[in-house]
């Protein structure tokens, strides 16, 4: 299922290119020129569908969130994943695919990472007031611990609140 | 009392709140209306978020498949199908035979029980309350085999990372298989009640319109795609599990409107009773857990002779499976569309992310696209007919 | 004076029975106002804007198509209880009566009064 | 985010037995509220899937008074939180029961709604008791629909005693 990674890297000569565990190819490209990929990525090369936008946060990398764009060929069926690594601005791709909207607002909102232009970047998820961005590897799990009497005895009346953050 | 002047606007801004009897649990949607015609709807969603791609990362990735059931609670087995398949992705694992089979037998099942609860609440929004009784009253045969099958009625788990949990009794197959013999007649009642229906077609032709290129552009999937006249489906244009091998073909309807949308979803009932069927007829025998000790525990008489199993037993009981380092992200044809959980492993016991591609969340933001321009009471049948689910939406 | 003692004793008994339902209703409910009762119910928001702004015509104009033709199906049920002792005079009566209102529902309806576009 | 519980004590859900005229009206009162139990419909998650299968043919809650399930709360009197409540959802629900005349008892329909359930984490209020007086809690993920009936026919009862 893998597409010829000699096209691609025809069309993206300066990106790195590679193919995940699950066969889909990915091109890693700089922040700033991930809307024009998007955009030959849907123009050039016939992924129209958008499918996904979704951030995994390593906080000992440099660039901590690396950003992973999935698109989808109607044409030949495959999909295709294009990733950007950045600490904090990314330029919104909601110009090239609209349904990138929602996407983007729950990245901003979990993640905290900020896109220039999209329409109307707010929190989507938490309440609007909610300090923090909930998925960032740093941000504690929270909720209360349970107040079983095994802890309650091994860590004192706290019943190993500070385990939770 | 001075009567205070204030701005004369001619929309009246109100708000379809969180807590509607039509709004398929916790959507909000700020209407901007002039008279009757929606000008302006923006839905807001988070009301039933969950932080459950957090509660991921603090769990083991077969705890976390108990998460799985609890996002789109109207399909549960599509979801635990879709984490193990990316799980197995990582692994490259030899899933057997009947393990395959009865996977898609069991899709199959929870597509139609997904697919009855659409029929019914969509009679009950706009008023036809006895198609939900009907309906419900096949859903609870599908509950009572799912509940003989794996001892619950909803929040299943049977699909377990390299096979399934337990094996199927041959007189589940046959309870199984009467159930299926009955579906068709059963479908032919709801059409009865409803496809003809003057009203409900005077309430479902020709509103909330969807044209292909914005479905495409904002990511719709699933039936409502189908409906535009985009014969997508994963089923046929992705197969996995041995789709291909099935005889059955993927609906589509073009209008793009909510009886488009309607009538794909009750022809797929029918096609899936085909598929299950099928699957039913061609289950082969054998084992239904791999034979690869990383991923599933040997079984129990084995652990008295070799050593080597008591130390897979071991390991997997105290560190999880611990998938190799990877991403994976492996969708399957769920019934409200793509939906596939992407996986990155570390190597470790614990995921370091696992991201789930809500179809239903692509969907819902469309819903401006087909509400706006219409009436409220069409707001009503358009949020019917996307069908969502806020468990899957919010996350 | 016609016997009317029948119609007064209906009165009365209809008027007892109103008000002892008020008076146990009345008792026994707690009622206990709170500043989140009178707030407007907007399914659990509160509430967006103030709703004193002016609101389209087309309300009024199928409040009131509602009025004139719920009352007119009133006017059926004198007829429709006496139904075999007016014979053909109380269907004559009725459908001329039927027959002016439809006339009326044909000009709403062909002026397009209930389409709300 | 916990907010002051309402000046009623939990045990008395917010129906304050004032009494009334004696005689026996009150025992009358208890009597009728017990009979007709109107439900709000406050679906959250999955254990709103499990109340409509209890509100449907198989299991049908109609038999024990709670058949229409009100969509405003100003005509209901029994609220059945069903399912999770989230940290945004919290402030709706509180609006929701302030809104609900007197008498109103709550149900807190399986485990998200009891404790927080298997989402431990900052996301959801860990027990909707936190935020308003529960009477009734039904365990299970989701509770079957018969331990819905249970938990519905337990509060009738001690609404019916006047204990609540």
């Amino acid at each position: 299922m893998t597409v010829a990674p000699e096209r691609l890297q025809a069309s993206f000569p300066n990106a790195h290119h590679g193919v995940s565990a699950d066969g889909i190819p990915y091109v890693l490209v700089r922040p700033e020129n991930i809307a024009e990929t998007a955009r030959a990525a849907r123009d050039e090369l016939g992924y129209v569908r958008w499918v996904d936008l979704t951030a995994v946060d390593e906080p000992d990398v440099e660039p901590r969130f690396e950003l992973q764009y999935l698109l989808y060929s109607m044409a030949e069926r495959r999909w295709l994943r294009l990733k950007t690594q950045t600490d904090d601005k990314v330029p919104s791709v909601t110009g090239v695919f609209p349904g990138a909207n929602w996407y983007e607002r729950e990245v901003f909102d979990l993640f905290g990472v900020e896109f220039e232009g999209h329409p109307d970047l707010t929190r989507i998820m938490m309440p609007d007031d909610w300090q923090g961005h909930p998925l960032r590897r740093d941000y504690p799990i929270g909720g209360e611990a349970v107040d079983f009497t095994v802890t309650r005895e091994i860590l004192g009346t706290g019943g190993g609140n500070e385990l939770r953050g | 009392m001075v009567l205070e002047t204030h701005r004369i606007r001619n929309t009246l801004h109100i708000n379809m709140g969180p807590q509607h009897p039509s709004t398929h649990g916790v959507l909000r949607v700020e209407l901007e209306l002039d008279g009757e015609v929606v000008v302006s709807c923006k839905p807001i969603i988070g009301y039933l978020h969950t932080g459950i791609e957090k509660t991921f990362e603090t769990m083991g990735y077969l705890q976390g498949l108990t998460l799985t059931d609890r996002m789109d609670y109207l399909n549960p087995m599509g979801n635990n199908l879709a984490y193990c398949l990316s799980i197995e992705k990582l692994f490259e694992c030899e899933i057997p035979e009947r393990a395959i089979v009865g996977r898609v037998l069991l899709a199959e099942l929870t597509r139609i029980n997904s697919h009855l609860v659409f029929v019914g609440t969509a009679g009950l929004d706009l008023g036809a309350s006895s198609v939900f009784l009907y309906c419900l009253r096949e859903r609870e045969k599908l509950q009572d085999l799912f509940e003989w099958l794996s001892g619950q009625r909803m929040m299943t788990s049977h699909i377990r990372p390299g096979g399934l949990a337990s094996d199927f009794e041959p007189e589940w197959l046959t309870a199984c298989d009467a159930f299926l013999d009955e579906m068709p007649k059963r479908i032919d009642e709801y059409e009865s009640l409803l496809t003809n229906n003057p009203l409900f077609k005077e309430r479902m032709i020709g509103i909330g319109v969807l044209s292909a290129e914005d479905a495409i552009a904002y990511g719709v999937t699933g039936p409502m795609l189908r409906a535009c006249g985009v014969a997508q489906d994963l089923r046929k244009t992705n197969p996995y599990l041995g789709y291909e091998t099935y005889d059955f073909d993927a609906i589509v309807a073009d209008g793009g409107d909510c009886y488009a949308r309607y009538k794909v979803r009750v022809a797929e009932l029918r096609e899936t009773v085909k598929i299950a069927k099928q699957a039913l007829k061609r289950l082969p025998g054998g084992p239904v857990k791999t034979s690869n000790r990383k991923v599933m525990p040997p079984p129990r008489e084995e652990l008295g002779t070799s050593m080597e199993a008591v130390i897979h037993h071991f390991k997997l009981f105290t560190e999880g499976i611990r998938p190799p380092a990877g991403e994976a992200y492996v969708p399957i044809e769920s019934p409200r569309g793509e939906l596939g959980f992407y996986i990155v492993s570390d190597g470790s016991g614990k995921p370091v992310r696992v991201h789930e591609r809500a179809p239903t969340f692509a969907n819902v933001q469309a819903l401006p696209l087909m509400a706006e321009g219409g009436l409220v009471a069409d707001l009503i049948a358009v949020i019917a007919s996307i069908d969502p689910v806020m468990g899957e939406v919010d996350r | 004076m016609a016997d009317y003692s029948g119609l007064f004793i209906y009165i009365c008994l209809a008027a007892a029975i109103v008000a002892v339902i008020v008076a146990i209703s009345g008792s026994l409910s707690p009622s206990r106002p709170s500043e989140a009762k009178s707030r407007p119910y907007e399914c659990g928001v509160s509430e967006m804007e103030s709703t004193q702004h002016r609101w389209p015509v087309r309300f009024a104009l199928v409040a009131m198509l509602f009025l004139i033709f719920d009352v007119e199906t009133l006017f059926f049920y004198p007829w429709a209880v006496l139904v075999r002792e007016l014979r053909w005079t109380g269907i004559l009566g009725i459908a001329s009566f039927f027959a002016v209102l439809g006339v009326g529902y044909m000009y709403a309806r062909a002026r397009g009064a209930l389409k709300w576009r | 985010m916990t907010m002051e519980l309402p000046v009623t004590s939990p045990s008395r859900g917010g129906h304050v037995r004032d009494g009334g005229p004696g005689f026996g009206l009150s025992k009358l009162a208890d009597w009728s509220r017990e009979k007709s139990l109107w439900p709000a419909t406050f679906g959250l998650a999955c254990c709103a899937i499990e109340m409509m299968a209890a509100s449907a043919a198989n299991y049908d809650i109609a038999r024990f008074g709670s058949e229409v399930f009100r969509a405003s709360p100003r005509q209901a009197d029994l609220m059945i939180v069903s399912g999770r409540v989230s940290q945004k959802m919290a402030p709706v629900l509180r609006e929701i029961y302030d809104q609900m005349p007197e008498p109103k008892w709550v149900i807190a329909m399986g485990d998200c709604a009891s404790c927080g359930g298997v989402f431990n984490n900052y996301a959801l209020i860990q027990g909707v008791d936190k935020i308003v007086p529960v009477d009734v809690y039904i365990p299970g993920c989701p509770p079957r629909p018969e331990s819905l009936i249970d938990g519905i026919l337990k509060l009738k009862t001690e609404i019916g005693k006047g204990l609540r």
